[in-house]
C-alpha cells in the first residue's frame, strides 16, 4: 500500500495442516534477512476453527501501513475454497500460484493476471515428501515474482523450523528448488 | 537478543515486560491476545518468575493487586470483555496506587462482539470504566517495535507514579509479525517502595488501603491523586508528529489506525495535498496542548479511529472550536484503508482550498 | 443385509468414528474426498445390522440407519415418559 | 426398509463449525434429541456459552441466548424465576462453569434453581487455542503447561460434580462420557433425565457432566481421544450417577 | 397512594419500579442503597414478583439479562464498585439490545472509598464503563420526587430503545426522606417485544445475541446502534433551565449538586448577580445543544460537581471554545455547599463586569 | 499476683468500632495471639476483607492489605507465590468468602495455595445492614429475609467448610465456634495450626471456619447469640476438624 | 439555607437506642403534614457502627438546597459525645436542647446561642416510660421554636412507628407534651 | 483471692459475655457508664480462679488477669511448636 518502490503483499491459503503458517513465516523470515521492511499477519478470523487457514505477507521498502491484505498482489492458493474466496480479490496485473494437485477448474479472473498452474501436492510426493508441499509453492512463487531468492529462502528455513524437526530441513529446500524449477521450466 | 527477530505483537510485548524486570504475570485466556499468555506460561518459570493462569480477569487483577503490593512488578493482559471485569479491580489500584501494568489488545464490541481488531476501548481506558476519580496512563503503540518499546516505559511510569499503566493495543498488532530489536536502555531512577508490604520488621505497619472514612479524608486522598495526574500532565506527554510543515488539514490517530494514517498522508503528501498526522503515543495524558497549538495553525482536524468516535471528543476538547474536527470511524473490528483515508483527505483538500 | 447407512458426505468430517463403532466393519474411509477436503467414509460390505452405533457417534450427525424389521422384533426402544415419537429409534 | 436413525427435527440441518471428531456436535445432538423427545421444543430456552459451543443456536432450533463467558446459571436463574413454566437449559465448558463461571453456577445450585445443565468437560479451553482448563488432567501438556499440568503448580483436576452433589438444591448429578456407542447412549439418558426432572418440576437443579473429546488440542486423532477418555480420564472423574 | 408520603430515595424508587411494572429485582446490598434490596425484598413477593439476593454483582445484571430476554422488565440496582462490576454485563446488554433498568447510588471513589454521595461515576455512565462502542440512556434526578418520577420514564425507554437505562443517583437522594406523591402517568406507547425469548411457537427460533464473527456483520450491528442513538440525541433530551432571563454565568449542575446550585442562583439573584442555572437531567443523551446556544448569549459557564470534573468535559464540548468553562468540584464525597457557591458566583459576577 | 491474661502485643492498643458483643473481635484477639506466639510478625500479612472486619489492619499490627469484595483468595494468591518467605493470612467474612468470591476461595483451594484462612460466618452481612448471607440458617429473619429464609426461595445454608475439605489442594479444614470460652480456646488452636502449617511450609491452603455471633443482626444480646450458635447454628454447620 | 422566608436546620444526636431516627423523623412527619417542604436525612457516616446516632431535618418554605446540615440552627443533644461534635456547629442564634440527665458538663458556646437544659431522660423515666425520652426532647424543641406544634406532632405520631408499637401512643404523646411543659415552665 | 482481674472500662462495651463466662459468677454489669455510654462490669467477688474465661470471651480484650501461682503448679499451657513466650498464658 505504499507507493515509493517496491511493496508486495500475499495471501497464501490451503486447508489447514497444509503448511499454511509456515509458509508465510518462511516468506516474511526471508524478507527480514534481505533487510526489507516485513509484515505477517495470521488469518484470526474467528475464536473457533473450520478446515481453512491463510495468512499475510507484506514486503516492502519503504515503512508498512497495515499487515491486513484486502487486495493482494500474488495468492498462494493450495486448494479450492482458498482461490474462490481470495482469488477475485488479487489485484489486476497480479499473480495466481494454483495448486492443480487439488484444483481442478480453470479460474475466471482478471485477464491482466498471471496464473501458474503447478501440481504442488503432486510435485512434494514426488520428493518423498507430501507435507513439503508448502515449500513447493513457496519457491515456485519466488521463482516467478524474483523479489527474493529461493536460495535465501533455504537460508532462513532454521529459524521458521523448530529445532525438532530441524532433520526435514534438507528436504524442504529440495522442495522450495523443485517449485523454483517448476515455474522456470513448467515441468 | 541484540538482532532483528521476528515476532508477533504478542509475544514481543511479553519478553520485553521480562526484560523489564516483571517479577509476576497473572492472566485468564482471551483471544486475540493468547500469545502473551502462553509465552509468559514458558517463558516466567524459565526466568524462576511466576506465571499463573487466573480462574478469571477478576482473580488475574486481584493477583496483580496482591503481588504489585509487596513491591513486584505485575502486569496483566486481556482483551476488551475481560478487561470490563477488571474496572473494580483498576479502581481499586488507584484507590490504593499501586503500580501495575495492563495490557488491552482490544477486540470488538459491545458484548461479545468479534475477535476483530478494534479501537473502541479508548473511553474506558482514558476516562475510567471504573468508579471515581481516577486516571490511568495510557500508551497506544503503533508497530511491533512500538509495543517493545513502551513496555518498560510502562513498568517504570507506573512504579514512578505509583498507579496503572495501559497499554492498548489492538488485536492487529498483537498477531502480526514484524521484525524487531531488543535493546536494552537505561531505566528511570524510581522511588524506592518503602509503602510495600514486606513484613513490619524494624518499622511501623504498611498499609495498603482505598477506605478512607473519615470526614474530609477521601476528598483530601482525592486531591493529591489529582495533583499527581496534573504533574503526569505536565510531564509524561508522547506525540508525534509527521509532515506538518505547510499543512492545512492535521488528521489525528493512534495506534494500528495511526500507521495506516502515515501511508496515506504520505501518498497525499506525493500528490500535493496539504495534509499532516499528529499521533497521541499516550492517549492519557492526552497531547492537548499540541493539539491546541495545532489548532491555531492549521484549518481542519481530522480524527481517524477504530470506533464510532471516541478520541475525537479528545480531539474536540484540544482544539475547543478553533478549526473544525471531522471523524472517520471505523466501529466494531471494521479497519480503515489507506485508500479510503486518501479518499477522504482529497475531498477536504479540495473544501480547504475553496 | 438387515441394515444401511446413508452417509451426508457433505456434512461429515471424516473423523472416523463411525468406522471404529461399527461392530461388523462394514465403514470405510473413502478415497474421495468432499468439497471441505475432509474424507468422509463410506459403506464397506453387506453385513451391516442397522445397530445405529455409527449414527450415535457421529459429531457431525451425517449418517442415516435403514433398517428391515420385517423379520425381527422390533427394537424394544426404553420409552421415557414424556416422550413423543422420533426418527431416533435408537434410544439411551 | 424403515428409517431408524435420522436427525432430529431440532437439529438445524447445516454443517457445524466444529473440528473434526469434536464431541460438542454429538452433545447437541443428544440435547435436540431429547428436546424432540419430550416435546418441549416451543418452550424450551436454551442458553449457550462462551466457548466452542457459543454458536449453539445455530444448530439448536430452539430460542436462545448467548451471555458472557460463566454467567449463564445467573441468566437461566432470571430466565426461570421470571418464566416457571419455560424449560431452561444451559451447556456450559468446563472453562466457563468451572473456572471463571464457578460462582455463579455453585450458586444456582446452593439456591436450588431449576435447570438443566448440561456441562461440557473436555479437560481444555477449546475456543481460545487449547489452554489449560480447571479440569486438565496431571501431566497434561496444554498451550499454558507446556511441561505438563502438576499439582504442585496448577493444582489437582476440578471435580465439579462431586462438589455440586454436595449441595441440597442440586438434584440430579450424573457424569457420562461420549467415548464410544454405549457412553453417548448413557449420556442421551442422563441428558433426558435432567430434561424429565425440569418438565415434572422437581425443586432443584440437575447436572450432567460430560467428558467429551476435544481431538485438536488433546493433539490427537479422534479415535484416540475417544480411548484417552475411557483410559485416562475417567480415572480422575469417575462415570456414574452423584446424586438423584 | 395519592397523598403525600415520607419516604427515604432508595425506598421511594423501589417501589415507583413496582408501580411502573416491574416483574423482577435482582440485587447484592451495598451502602448506601441497601435500602432498595430490603424493600424489594418485601413488596416484590406480595406483588406476586421476582425477587433474588444474587450472589454478586455479575449474577445480578446476569439475572436481568436473562429475565429481559424473556421480555420482562427486569432492574438491579448498586453502588459505585458493585456497579464497577456490572460493566461487562452492560456492553453485553448494549451489544444484545435488551431493556434493562440499572440504579447506581454513588458513593466516593476510587477504590472502596468512603459510603459518602458523590457524582464520580459520571463517566462510567455516560461513556461506558465497558467495551466497545455503545451508550445507555443515563437520568439524573435531583429529588426524591423526580426519581420517582423517572421511574417509569426509565422503563419505558428502556422498552423503546431496547437498551439499558442508568439512573444516577447519589448517597444524599437514596438516603433522605422528603415528602412525595405516587402518581399514575400514562406510559409511552411500546412497541412489541417480538424479539423475546417466549419459546418459539408458531414463529421462527428468537436469538438474543452480541457475537457477529462474519466480516463486516459487526460493524453493521455497530452502525445500527448509532443510529439508535442518534435518534435518542435527537429525542430524548431532557434539561431544565433556571434564571436564564438576563444572566450571564451560567451554572450547570445535576442531581444533588444543581439543587444545592439552585439555592444559591436564587439567593444570588437576590443579591443582583446575574446568573441562571441549565440542569441536564438526562446526562446521555447530554443537552448539548442547548448549552451550546446558550453559549452563544452568555458570558461565562461554572459547573459544579460532586467530582474531580467530568461533567465539565460534556459542557467544554457543547461550549467549543465560545466561552471559558470553569469547575467546581469537589471529589471524594465532599458536598459542596450553597455559601461556597455563592462566593464563587459572587467573584465570578465581579470578573465578568470587569 | 502474676499476669496470666492481657493484650498480645500485636494487638494494636485501641477500642475497635465492632458493636458490643461481635465475634470479630474475639477473633481479631486471637489471630494477634497465634502471630505473636509463632514469632512471625515481622513476616506477615494480613489480608482484610471488605465486611465489618474492613478495617482490621487498625486494630492488628502486621502489614495489612485491604482489597476489592471477595477477591482476597486471588491478592493472597498474588503475594505468597511472588514471596514464598511470607506468612500470608486472610480473613473474610461469608458474604465476602461464600456469596461474592465464592469462585476465588474455591480456585485458591483447587491449586492448593499455601495460605491461612480465616472464614468467620455470622451467618449475616454485617456491615451493610443485616441482609441474608449464603450461611444464612433456614427461618432466620434478616432485611432481604422479612419472611425468614425458606429452602425453596434461597436455598439451604451453604456449607463452605464441607466444599472446601472435599478440594485436594486444601490440607486442613476445621469448623470452630466463638460460643464460649471453651470455643474460644478451640478455635484458637485450629487458627494456630492453620498458621503453623504454613509456617512449615506444607503445601496447601488451610481454612479455619468460625462461627461467630452478630448480636445487631440477629437481633439478640450477645450472651444469647452465644447460645443461638450452640443451639440453631451449629445443627447446620456441625463443629469439629473435617480435614487434616 | 434558603433565605426567603422561614428555613429551619436541626440536628438530633445521641447513643444508638435513644430513638433519634423516630424523633427526626417524626419532625419530620409533621412538618409534612403543616404543608411545609422538608427533608429528613439519617447519619450514615460509616458503613460500621459506633455507638452513636443522628439524624438531620430542614423545614422551610421553599424547596430545600441540601438535606445534609452542616451549621444547625439547633441542635438537640442527647449525651456529651453529641454536644461535643456538634455543639460548636450550631448557628449564632440558634438552639441548644440539651439532655442533662446524661450530661453533666456546661456547653462553651457562642453567647447568642440559647440553651434549654432539660433532663430528658428523667423526666421520661418519670412517666414510666424511658424510651419515650426522644419524645420528650422533640415536645421541648418544639415549644421553644414554634413552628409546628406539640398537637400537630403527636397527630403525626401513628405514621411514624409501625403498627405493633401503636400501643405506645398515648405514652409517647404524653411524652411530647411533658417535654413541652417542660420547656415552658423550666420544670 | 487467688486470682483478680482488670478491666480496661474505657474498651469495654458492656457486652456481659464475661459475666456469663465466669465459673465463679465473680463479673457484675456496674451501675456506672463509660464515656461510649457502654456499662462495663467490676469484679464482685473474691472468688476468682484466674481461671482466664472472662478474658478468653471478651471481644474488646478489656479484661487482664492476674493470678497468683505460688502455691499451685503453674498451669501447663499446652506450648504449640514454633511457639514463643506470651503474655496470654490461656493456651487452647
Ligand atoms: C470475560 C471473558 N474472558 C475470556 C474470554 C475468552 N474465552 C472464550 S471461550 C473461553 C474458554 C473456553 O473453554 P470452555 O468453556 O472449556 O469451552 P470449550 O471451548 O472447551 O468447549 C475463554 C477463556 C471471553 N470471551 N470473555
Ligand atoms: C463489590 C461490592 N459489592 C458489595 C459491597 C458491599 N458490602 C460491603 S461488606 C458486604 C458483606 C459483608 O458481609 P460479610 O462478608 O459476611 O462480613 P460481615 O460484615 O458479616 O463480617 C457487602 C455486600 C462492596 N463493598 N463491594
Ligand atoms: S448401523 Fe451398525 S452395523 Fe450398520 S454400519 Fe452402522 S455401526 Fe455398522
Ligand atoms: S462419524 Fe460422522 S463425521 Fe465422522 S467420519 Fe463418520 S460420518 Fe463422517
Ligand atoms: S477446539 Fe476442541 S472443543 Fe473446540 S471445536 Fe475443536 S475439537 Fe471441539
Ligand atoms: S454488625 Fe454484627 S458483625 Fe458487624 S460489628 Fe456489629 S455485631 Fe459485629
Ligand atoms: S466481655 Fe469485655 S467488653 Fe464485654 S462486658 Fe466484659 S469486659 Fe466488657
Ligand atoms: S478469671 Fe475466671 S474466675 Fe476470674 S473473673 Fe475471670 S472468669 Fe471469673
Ligand atoms: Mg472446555
Ligand atoms: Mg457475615
Amino acid at each position: 500500500m505504499t507507493t515509493n518502490g517496491f511493496c508486495e503483499e500475499v495471501i497464501i491459503a490451503g486447508f489447514g495442516g497444509q503448511g499454511i503458517i509456515s509458509a508465510g513465516k518462511l516468506l516474511a523470515q526471508t524478507a527480514m534477512k534481505a533487510g526489507r521492511q516485513v509484515t505477517y499477519m495470521p488469518s484470526y478470523g474467528a475464536e473457533v476453527r473450520g478446515g481453512t487457514a491463510n495468512c499475510m505477507v507484506v514486503v516492502a521498502n519503504e515503512p508498512i501501513a497495515n499487515p491486513v491484505v484486502t487486495r493482494p498482489n500474488s495468492l498462494i492458493a493450495m486448494n479450492k475454497a482458498s482461490l474462490n474466496k481470495f482469488g477475485p480479490r488479487i489485484k489486476p496485473g497480479g499473480l495466481l500460484v494454483m495448486n492443480t494437485s487439488l484444483i481442478d477448474t480453470e479460474p475466471d479472473l482478471d485477464k491482466t493476471i498471471e496464473v501458474l498452474a503447478i501440481p504442488i501436492d503432486d510435485l512434494a510426493a514426488e520428493l518423498g515428501s507430501p507435507r513439503s508441499a508448502n515449500m513447493v509453492a513457496i519457491g515456485a512463487y519466488l521463482q516467478k515474482k524474483g523479489h527474493l531468492t529461493p536460495d535465501a529462502a533455504a537460508q532462513a528455513l532454521p529459524e521458521v523450523f523448530a529445532k525438532r524437526h530441524h532433520q526435514t530441513l534438507p528436504v524442504n529446500a529440495k522442495a522450495l528448488h523443485r517449485g523454483t524449477e517448476f515455474a522456470a521450466n513448467g515441468s | 537478543m541484540s538482532q532483528r527477530v521476528l515476532m508477533c505483537g504478542n509475544e514481543a510485548l511479553a519478553e520485553a515486560a521480562i526484560l523489564a524486570g516483571c517479577d509476576a504475570y497473572f492472566g485468564y485466556p482471551i483471544t486475540p491476545q493468547n500469545e502473551i499468555t502462553a509465552y509468559m506460561s514458558r517463558r516466567m518459570p524459565e526466568e524462576g518468575r511466576v506465571f499463573i493462569q487466573s480462574e478469571s480477569e477478576l482473580a488475574a487483577i486481584s493477583m496483580v493487586f496482591g503481588a504489585a503490593a509487596t513491591g513486584k512488578r505485575a502486569m496483566t493482559s486481556s482483551s476488551s470483555p475481560g478487561v470490563s471485569l477488571m474496572q473494580e479491580g483498576i479502581s481499586y489500584l488507584a484507590g490504593a496506587e499501586l503500580p501495575a501494568v495492563v495490557v488491552n489488545v482490544m477486540r470488538g464490541g459491545p458484548g461479545l462482539g468479534s475477535i476483530a481488531p478494534s479501537q473502541s476501548d479508548y473511553f474506558q481506558a482514558t476516562r475510567g470504566g471504573g468508579h471515581g476519580d481516577y486516571r490511568t496512563i495510557v500508551l497506544g503503540p503503533s508497530t511491533v517495535q512500538e509495543l517493545v518499546d513502551y513496555m518498560p516505559l510502562a513498568f517504570d511510569l507506573a512504579d514512578q507514579y505509583q498507579m496503572t499503566v495501559l497499554v492498548l493495543a489492538d488485536g492487529i498488532l498483537g498477531q502480526m509479525m514484524e521484525p524487531i530489536l531488543f535493546e536494552k536502555r537505561p531505566g528511570r531512577e524510581l522511588p524506592p517502595k518503602d509503602w510495600a508490604l514486606t513484613g513490619a520488621k524494624g518499622r511501623e505497619q504498611n498499609i495498603v488501603r482505598s477506605l478512607w472514612l473519615a470526614e474530609g479524608k477521601l476528598e483530601e486522598q482525592n486531591r493529591k491523586l489529582q495533583a499527581k495526574y496534573d504533574q503526569i500532565q505536565k510531564n509524561e506527554v508522547l506525540c508525534e508528529e509527521y509532515r506538518l510543515e505547510g499543512a492545512e488539514i492535521v488528521v489525528v490517530a493512534y495506534g494500528i489506525a495511526a500507521r495506516i494514517v502515515r501511508s496515506a498522508v504520505s501518498r497525499a503528501r506525493q500528490e500535493g495535498m496539504p495534509v499532516g498526522l499528529i499521533r497521541p503515543i499516550t492517549l492519557w495524558p492526552f497531547p492537548t496542548e499540541q493539539i491546541s497549538r495545532a489548532a491555531e495553525q492549521f484549518r481542519l482536524f481530522l480524527t481517524v479511529e477504530m470506533s464510532s468516535g471516541q478520541m475525537v471528543e479528545d480531539v474536540r476538547l484540544a482544539v475547543a472550536g478553533k478549526a473544525p474536527v471531522l471523524l472517520h470511524g471505523r466501529p466494531g473490528g471494521g479497519v480503515p484503508t489507506v485508500d479510503e483515508i486518501l479518499d477522504i483527505i482529497k475531498e477536504l483538500s479540495v473544501s480547504v482550498k475553496r | 443385509m438387515a441394515g444401511k447407512i446413508i452417509i451426508d458426505t457433505e456434512k461429515c468430517k471424516g473423523c472416523g468414528l463411525c468406522v471404529v463403532a461399527c461392530p461388523k466393519g462394514s465403514i470405510v474411509i473413502s478415497e474421495q474426498s468432499n468439497a471441505k477436503g475432509y474424507y468422509p467414509p463410506r459403506q464397506a460390505n453387506d453385513d451391516c445390522t442397522g445397530c445405529c452405533n455409527c449414527a450415535v457417534v457421529c459429531p457431525d450427525a451425517a449418517i442415516e440407519v435403514q433398517r428391515d424389521d420385517s423379520n425381527r422384533m422390533k427394537a424394544a426402544g426404553h420409552h421415557s415418559k414424556n416422550s413423543k415419537a422420533s426418527l431416533v429409534e435408537d434410544r439411551a | 426398509m424403515k428409517t431408524v436413525f435420522a436427525r432430529t427435527p431440532s437439529l438445524k440441518d447445516c454443517p457445524t463449525h466444529y473440528c473434526p471428531g469434536c464431541g460438542h456436535g454429538i452433545a447437541h445432538r443428544l440435547v435436540a434429541e431429547c428436546i424432540d423427545e419430550l416435546d418441549i421444543r416451543e418452550r424450551t430456552i436454551g442458553i449457550a456459552p462462551v466457548g466452542c459451543a457459543v454458536l449453539l443456536y445455530d444448530y439448536i432450533d430452539v430460542d436462545c441466548i448467548e451471555v458472557a463467558h460463566g454467567r449463564a446459571p445467573a441468566v437461566a436463574t432470571g430466565m426461570k424465576r421470571t418464566n416457571p413454566e419455560k424449560i431452561i437449559f444451559s451447556y456450559q465448558g468446563d472453562g466457563d462453569l468451572a473456572s471463571i463461571g464457578a460462582a455463579e453456577i455453585l450458586h444456582a445450585g446452593h439456591r436450588g434453581e431449576q435447570l438443566t445443565v448440561i456441562f461440557i468437560n473436555n479437560a481444555i479451553f477449546g475456543m481460545t487455542g487449547g489452554q489449560m482448563a480447571p479440569t486438565t488432567t496431571l501431566g497434561q501438556v496444554t498451550a499454558t503447561t507446556p511441561r505438563g499440568r502438576t499439582a504442585a503448580e496448577q493444582g489437582y483436576p476440578l471435580q465439579v460434580s462431586e462438589i455440586m452433589a454436595l449441595l441440597p438444591g442440586v438434584i440430579y448429578v450424573e457424569r457420562t462420557a461420549l467415548d464410544g456407542a454405549a457412553g453417548v447412549r448413557k449420556t442421551k439418558k442422563a441428558i433426558k433425565h435432567a430434561f424429565e426432572l425440569q418438565v415434572e418440576g422437581a425443586e432443584g437443579l440437575a447436572l450432567v457432566e460430560v467428558l467429551s473429546p476435544c481431538p485438536t488440542y488433546w493433539r490427537m486423532p479422534p479415535a484416540k481421544a475417544t480411548e484417552w477418555i475411557k483410559t485416562e480420564m475417567t480415572k480422575v472423574f469417575p462415570l456414574g450417577r452423584l446424586k438423584g
